[in-house]
């Protein structure tokens, strides 16, 4: 390369970079005058969520049983992988409910697990997200926070699941009861044909050995 | 009488690069010894974020680890999630319905997307243009918004599952994500003028951090890290997953193997993302998107290996099943662990300030490296 | 045209602009009605300043400091606005009206920070090195003519003095990255004086150029000899270039990108300033600042004719003009990529030294013919 | 690896008033005026760990943009007001974010951004991590989430400013803390 070429070479360059930075320059400029400032100013101006948003979980209140839709049956809390979900179960079976709810948000990973786990549709995700606290332990989000119309409904749930328990108690007590004097009926009765057998076979009866238990066979 | 020669040096100095450094992109330690501003030897120290994660993963059953990778590689959660369904998958025996295969398809490009548009920002803001950074950020919350819009989240998605997706797409995606694209390019055509041609940012990238193909092969590279040094490698072209085979898309090769190369690799990878991603809303059937699992899941005695490309290169799964709920052992191999790897071999001889270019050209993510 | 499609303008965005516009030209309104109000009032005031000289120049010093560092504030919080806008997000918002008051809530804060200083650092040096930087660049202002009767120390070398002043702000800067015995702050502080000793021989080159073509080493004089046409346009072939190279030494001069390299962020933490905190660090903002204005003004002075210009006062004219090269600083600041250190090094001394000794040399011969 | 906090007593805040005459009713606008800078001048600590530092990025982005609270990140730990930990916390990590913590000037303050600064978050079984950055260093808010969503964040920046709002800076130096068992880093 000759002396000239170079020196052609660098003006050259020194042109080209030029027009690198101008060309840049040229975008930033577009930027700053004709282009959209995207910012959402947030405290004033709240986005909207997309409708599967997975923000703070909630547990839905059904209006027409009058109660949440949880029963306790624990297979979110077997679906979760980071055991963020703990209950106390009111009651079992077809009645059965929660009284107490506890998520501990400080270890959940919103991965949406426990939600795809529930055959009763009794959790949900929220399009909630400010869960800023000065306190550790707010990170416990317990019954009244998560239920949908909070402590009123958390109370009517538990009122509705054990008058419904009571109620059953109160039909199983009474199912017990009568099955109870059917059985007391019948014994009675058994008795009563034992007492007739007994008393025909009274004479013989003094032959065996008093230690032996009634059911078993002499 | 025999002359012998004492060479003279002056006593280097160490420079601590990290934990917390800007420039390490989380949280990596350098320790680097140098002579003046060149670098005589280089030591990445990690396991800053460790947190036995595999092991973890050991004890639990298979369905509750995928939301776990999402913490892998928190840039790209979707290909993460990908791993480990495609390796459960495989040791399961369970195929995923076509339209499930096309949705994972879409929605790892689109997380592909993201993660090179982080990469972008992070690697222009690394040589001093800040301005990069936020552009393609800006461009980046578009498409996690879209990802939203599916998913739910933005950063740590968990829905490519064993067995497909667990959803449809939202109403209205396909019409928003084209809407998207067809910006996008015009995007990527304002960071190629305000970098890709800039002088300085040429001088910054040109020849610098060249690794050449021999050596790329023998440390293990994968993804745009190989692709960069002129190794056409990609397992979605090598050994294709889902329905990439029917995908019609070009491997992006640059020969230089400097950090120019690999910018210009993943430049042009989102072009093609762009491309597949058109496809899959032009092709997808209609369809289930997701096979029935049971409940509980116990795959039979045996082992599985899933191969995905990530952004980041090759992200692999292994897995062990003695015919239990858990598995016996989980691994990834972890492409950005390779690429630190690299870092000792390559930064002798180089400047200080060369070696943010090259560490961000590399492009690690520490959560897949110390897991 | 195809950009526009990118996230275009709405409207009431537009307004905002508009609003800005309506601001500044009242501001320029304003500074244009400041020959009419009624200075003489101060004459009494004037007179007793005038008998005691020392005491004037004391005032005018306390003036000046004061004037600069709101000026600096309120720049600060114009490239913080700027850098969003072109960033395409907003800028400080919440703190006054659109953030006017950003700076002043980070000086109070900075002011009421605790002070720390390392134990392992040289203390009288790390607590010597801000007013070594702060002084020098409060000291250059004072030579600069805002307007025809406004300036604070009217020297017949003020060139000269300008120049030299502002090369003695490398000490300070030198003791800070010493002082602090952090090696981010040692490899910051080499950088700058490095930086800022070779950048000065093409800029001083440059500024002999426009001594040698305007015949005086007096800043009022340079700008008074620009009175019918200003440098740029009177001798387009040598001060086109000699501008450009001047530009790019008041870069490196005040620390801008591309030249960012004693406090780029993504190598050296924050270079020099790395181990500063408080009050301290404010007092190395400002004069950074500071710094910015002087350059801009200068150039300004060297090349665009100074106070000169149509309509406006003189005093509008030339803030005007500094403003704006102030913003070009800033546009290209957050523009362009950060040069590496030897190749910032190799463009000064390779291109940018000998291109300006051609330039002089033909300056030379052309006041020679 | 032990680190004992003692909680302050009474007697001690109240040494540190500063006797001024005039007293409160000459300090309070004074106060006011600090309080009122430091909490619009909030300079953050460049400073992340995992997937929560990604959307810290995305915090300072176009579309949340922290600056319009005058929040900008600067990368030492001499020149930074918060530091917001962004991340899970490995006990290899833990030396590291003390020695920033105690790097920072006063006044000082820590959001624990995320699960797993916060309390652990899903890695609360592993033994490498530590349960929550507040076991060494003290916590001004937690803001929950995995990660938090740049308004959470926001959220949890405009609550930090609530509590600045509400602090003494110059009547009294410090405010008593609650009491507190000892806390020891786990490992």
């Amino acid at each position: 390369m000759s002396a000239t070429d170079r020196k052609v070479n660098v003006l050259l360059d020194i042109l080209i970079s030029l027009r690198s930075f101008l060309k840049g320059m040229w975008v930033t400029a577009t930027n700053l005058v004709a282009r959209e400032k995207v910012t959402l100013q947030y405290p004033y101006e709240k986005p909207q969520v997309s409708p599967r948003y997975r923000g703070l979980f909630y547990l839905p209140f059904n209006e027409k049983e009058q109660r949440l839709n949880c029963t306790g049956c624990t297979l979110c809390e077997q679906a979760c992988p980071t055991k963020v979900i703990s209950m106390t179960k009111l009651g079992a079976g077809k009645h059965g409910g929660v009284s107490e709810f506890n998520m501990d948000l400080g270890r959940c990973m919103f991965c949406n697990l426990c939600i795809e786990a529930c055959p009763f549709d009794a959790i949900y995700m929220g399009s909630a997200y400010e869960l800023a606290s000065y306190d550790r332990d707010a990170s416990v989000f317990r019954i009244e926070d998560l239920a949908q119309g909070g402590k009123r409904s958390v109370e009517i749930n538990i009122k509705t699941i054990s008058e419904a328990l009571a109620e059953e108690e109160k039909a199983k007590a009474a199912k017990a009861k009568a099955a109870a004097e059917a059985k007391s009926a019948a014994d009675a009765k058994a008795a009563s044909a034992a007492e007739e057998r007994q008393a025909a076979e009274k004479p013989a009866a003094s032959e065996p050995a008093p230690s032996a238990s009634p059911e078993s066979p002499a | 009488m025999t002359l012998t020669t004492t060479e003279i040096t002056s006593p280097g100095m160490t420079l601590n690069m990290g934990p917390q450094h800007p420039s390490t992109h989380g949280v990596l330690r350098l320790v680097v010894e140098l002579d003046g501003e060149i670098i005589q030897s280089c030591r990445p120290v990690i396991g800053y974020l460790h947190r036995g994660l595999e092991k973890m993963m050991e004890a639990r059953p298979y369905r509750h680890n995928v939301p776990f990778t999402d913490r892998l590689d928190y840039l790209a959660s979707l290909n993460s999630n990908l791993a480990i369904a495609q390796a459960i998958e495989r040791i399961g025996n369970v195929t995923v319905p076509e339209r499930g295969q096309y949705l994972r398809v879409l929605l790892c490009e689109i997380n592909r997307l993201a993660s090179h548009l982080v990469f972008l920002g992070t690697f222009a803001t690394d040589l001093g243009a800040t301005t990069v950074f936020l552009y393609s950020f800006r461009e980046r919350e578009r498409i996690l918004d879209l990802l939203e819009a599916m998913t739910g989240a933005r950063l740590t998605y968990n829905w490519i599952r064993a067995g497909g997706v667990p959803t449809d797409l939202p109403e209205g995606f396909g019409e928003r994500l084209t809407a998207f694209l067809d910006e996008f390019q015009f995007a990527l055509d304002e960071y190629d003028r305000l970098l890709t041609g800039n002088r300085i940012f040429r001088a910054r990238c040109e020849g610098i951090g060249v690794i050449s193909r021999e050596m790329a092969v023998a440390y293990g590279a994968s993804g745009p890290v190989a692709r960069g040094s002129g190794i056409a490698y990609d397992i979605r072209k090598v050994a294709p997953y889902d329905v990439y085979d029917r995908m019609e898309f070009d491997v992006p090769v640059y020969t230089e193997g400097d950090c120019m190369a690999r910018y210009r690799v993943r430049v042009e990878e989102m072009r093609q993302s762009a491309r597949i991603i058109r496809q899959c809303l032009r092709e997808m059937p209609e369809g289930e998107t997701m096979a029935k699992l049971p409940k509980i899941f116990k795959p039979p005695p045996g082992e599985a290996y899933s191969r995905t490309e990530s952004p980041r290169g090759e992200l692999s799964c292994y897995l062990s099943s003695d015919g239990s709920m858990n598995p016996t052992r989980v691994h990834f191999r972890a492409p950005s662990f390779f690429h630190l790897g690299l870092l000792p071999a390559m930064l002798p001889g180089v400047k200080v300030a060369d070696v943010i270019a090259i560490l961000g050209s590399l492009d690690t993510v520490l959560g897949e490296v110390d897991r | 045209m195809s950009m526009q499609r990118l996230h275009p303008r709405s409207a009431s965005q537009a307004r905002e602009i508009l609003i800005g516009v309506v601001i500044a030209a009242l501001i320029l309104a304003a500074l244009s009605a400041t020959p009419l109000l009624p200075w003489h009032l101060l004459d009494p005031i004037r007179a007793y300043f005038y008998e005691r000289p020392l005491l004037n120049n004391l005032a005018k010093a306390v003036l000046l400091v004061s004037f600069m560092a709101v000026q600096c504030l309120f720049l600060i919080w114009m490239e913080r606005k700027f850098a969003g806008w072109l960033q395409a997000r907003l800028g400080p918002m919440h703190v006054g009206w659109k953030g006017v008051l950003q700076t002043f809530a980070d000086a109070i804060k900075l002011l009421l920070k605790e002070d720390i200083i390392p134990a392992l650092a040289d203390k009288p040096m790390f607590r010597l090195a801000p007013y070594l930087v702060f002084v020098p660049a409060m000291l250059t202002l004072m030579v600069l003519p805002f307007s025809p009767n406004l300036v604070g120390f009217d020297y017949h070398l003020g060139a000269l003095f300008a120049l030299s002043i502002s090369t003695t702000g490398a000490l300070g800067i030198l003791a800070a990255g010493w002082g602090a015995n952090n090696k981010y702050s040692v490899l910051g502080g080499m950088r700058a004086v490095a930086q800022l000793l070779s950048y000065e021989i093409p800029m001083i080159l440059i500024v002999l150029c426009v001594v040698t073509l305007k015949n005086t080493m007096s800043l009022t004089q340079i700008v008074e000899r620009q009175a019918g046409l200003w440098n740029i346009v009177a001798h387009p072939l040598l001060m086109i270039p000699g501008a450009l190279i001047f530009f790019s030494c008041a870069l490196a001069e005040v620390y801008r990108a591309p030249f960012d390299l004693p406090e780029a962020e993504s190598e050296l933490v924050s270079g020099f300033h790395t181990e500063y905190s408080g009050m301290r660090f404010a007092i190395f903002y400002i004069a950074e600042f500071a710094n910015n204005v002087f350059t801009a003004g200068f150039a300004a002075i060297l090349f665009f004719g100074g106070w000169h210009g149509p309509v406006l006062p003189p005093i509008a004219w030339f803030t005007l003009k500094t403003l704006l090269l102030i913003f070009l600083m800033m546009w290209v600041r957050w523009t362009l990529p950060r040069l590496r250190i030897d190749q910032m090094m190799s463009f000064c001394w390779k291109l940018l030294v000998p291109a300006s000794l051609i330039l002089f040399c033909l300056t030379a011969l052309s006041v020679v013919w | 690896m032990g680190i004992v906090e003692k909680p302050l007593t009474q007697e001690e805040v109240d040494s540190w008033r500063v006797p001024v005459p005039g007293g409160a009713a000459l300090l309070a606008p004074l106060d006011r005026l600090a309080q009122w800078a430091r909490k619009n001048s909030l300079w953050s600590l460049t400073f992340g760990l995992s997937c929560c530092a990604i959307e810290m990025m995305a915090t300072a982005a176009p579309r949340y943009d922290l600056d319009r609270f005058g929040m900008f990140f600067r990368a030492t730990p001499r020149q930074a007001d918060v530091m917001i930990v962004a991340g899970w916390v490995s006990v290899k990590m833990a030396p590291f974010i003390k020695q920033l913590y105690d790097q920072m000037p006063e006044p000082k303050y820590v959001i624990a951004m995320g699960g797993c600064a916060s309390a652990g978050g899903p890695y609360r079984d592993s033994i490498t991590i530590v349960k929550g950055v507040d076991r060494f260093i003290p916590v001004d808010v937690y803001v929950y989430g995995c990660p938090p969503r740049p308004e959470n964040l926001i959220n949890g920046i405009l609550k930090l400013q609530e509590k600045i709002k509400r602090e003494r800076a110059l009547t009294r130096r410090g405010q008593p803390l609650p009491a507190r068992e000892p806390i020891v880093i786990e490992g």
